[in-house]
């Protein structure tokens, strides 16, 4: 099975983006939220988000924004970001 | 010479620079007597969450310098009413209490202004 | 009429800087006053003078220098923006313990009150940005 | 009357620049689209712009991304974009 | 050793210089042998517009360097099909003849790469 | 595991270079090999030897450099954006006719070839990018 991790680092209002992230997320990829993506944390934007796909979130970048509420998604360090390349077979950046 | 300024900014805080620039050019036209207000548009509400703490990723905490521009008399902050929909937000729990503007008042203020300043 | 103009965003990598030489040339060309252009965030970069480009391209920053020497023109660039992007004149570059300096001449560098004082001064402030 | 120019340079899929342009826009502004946001003269976009409010467009801008189709917008040279600053009371950039 | 190297690249020409950088990386690719295949999502559909003059702006013509694709093999143009829809363009009328995909063919392309590279 | 990291934005403007910069010392820390770090567009800036922050604030270029001293690491700057956006060694420098230049020690002016040679020897290769 070939797997990608996809990271994006935009906020919810480039809806562009986001699209392009999700048009190409296939089942068992991956999905990592970093920089301003940390932000699709918050409850009024969490349902933009695939429910079938495991999403994760980078702890540094929820700290820095007073993001506290992530209950549903798994919140990684960076060597945590290094394992997650490992799993997949490729990374795709959406920014 | 006392003219009115404007600073707009629609970016979310630590992503980029845009909105510790916005506080400098802010606090500058404090220091120059002139009256300012900012308005935050779109992802820039963002920047008034509590309980930031950007120690991991070497940033300035942006809270701390808003908690400075009183001292400023830097005191007109408005935010898109829009902005608070769309994120889920009242302005109640952001800092700096700003006031919400819907398009009307929004376009009014604007209106008022000698100079508007975009970021 | 008096203009002011800010430019924020980088040469090469966005368009605005292009755009912003062209109203500026307009400007000036209709008789107007200029009274300066402010060069902030990632628009200090315009302000490089390394910036080396192969001969059938443009290079901003001597287009800047180019309508400098045609007109008047205080071409000001944020002094905190800059030191913190590494664009430096022989001053900073003494004060940060840099052998190398790298603004252009014409350009100076100096703080935000040059921006908020032309703006003051100014009939008009027009912003020219980019994404980021 | 205080009437403003609005500058937009973003392309249509930045739904959230525009979003902030238009809701800014008072009666009797006027909006100049140049660089990326030319691209709001294709038909497919141009129901997105106000019709109550005089839209221009730089010539140079059109040109070079091959759109010549903009037929109810009028199309003006940097010497009419400094012009159109004249005539308003202040200038609102939008990107 | 040949990998398949996928370039997605998702803005318009001109605004910035993420266009040309593309093509710069494309055509490297090329040159090392490498099997190189275009994905044009969003705006980026908008580089394949014929008929694009940007003399007065001072840029060089994307049309001419991608008129040159062909001659280094690079052959492999996809476009998003919703882009085509958003900016009501058919794939006939572009350039370079792209192929366009939905997102079932598109999520297809991304699992056949070694190697994504974003613009 | 062989990585690669490519960077694209320019730093202080945006915050991918940091975040770079932390995956990159994750990997090393961790054991991997990385094999390159690429820079393209305005990433080319981390490069930049003038860059110059206040005593409490993030250095970028000295960072890169700090982690080169750490573990073996190759920086390389794309040439054709750094020439573009003024970030020169002393070679491109005479070449260009300037005399200062600017290229952060411990990073190496090369091709786009450098960066498809590195993938192409990688088992990852990760971009970190920004708007614009």
């Amino acid at each position: 099975m070939s797997r990608s991790l996809h990271t994006l680092n935009t906020p919810p209002s480039d809806t562009d983006t986001l699209s392009h992230c999700l048009m190409a997320l296939s089942e068992g990829d991956e999905l990592l939220l970093i920089e301003d993506a940390v932000y699709f944390t918050l409850p009024a934007h969490r349902h933009k988000l695939p429910s079938g796909v495991p999403i994760h979130a980078l702890a540094v970048d929820l700290q820095a924004r007073g993001l506290t509420n992530a209950t549903d998604i798994s919140i990684i360090s960076d060597p945590e970001f290094v394992n997650l390349t490992l799993h997949c077979n490729r990374v795709v950046s959406w920014f | 010479m006392n003219k009115r300024f404007l600073l707009i900014c629609s970016r979310p805080p630590y992503g980029s620079s845009a909105a510790r620039d916005l506080l400098d050019i802010a606090l500058t036209c404090s220091v120059f007597e002139q009256s300012v207000s900012l308005l935050l548009m779109g992802d820039a509400i963002l920047q008034l969450l509590p309980e930031q703490n950007p120690t991991a990723i070497r940033q300035k905490n942006l809270n701390a310098i808003q908690s400075s521009l009183a001292l400023y008399d830097i005191e007109s902050i408005y935010v898109d009413a829009e902005a608070l929909r769309f994120h889920g937000l009242s302005a109640e729990t952001l800092l700096l209490k700003p006031q919400a503007l819907e398009p009307d008042a929004l376009q009014q203020l604007i209106r008022e202004q000698d100079v508007v300043l975009p970021l | 009429m008096i203009f002011t103009l800010v430019v924020h965003a980088s040469p090469v990598q966005h368009q605005a800087p292009e755009t912003a030489l062209r109203f500026a040339r307009a400007v000036l060309e209709a008789g107007h006053t200029l009274h300066r252009v402010f060069f902030y965030r990632d628009g200090v970069l315009n302000g490089n003078t390394l910036v080396s480009s192969p001969a059938d391209e443009s290079n901003i920053p001597e287009d800047w220098q180019a309508l400098a020497k045609e007109y008047p023109l205080d071409l000001v660039v944020c002094i905190a923006a800059a030191i913190r992007r590494g664009v430096l004149d022989a001053n900073e570059a003494r004060r940060y313990d840099k052998n190398q300096h790298n603004l252009a001449p014409g350009f100076e560098l100096s703080g935000l009150g040059q921006l908020v004082e032309a703006a003051m001064l100014s009939d008009r402030v027009i912003t020219f940005g980019g994404r980021g």
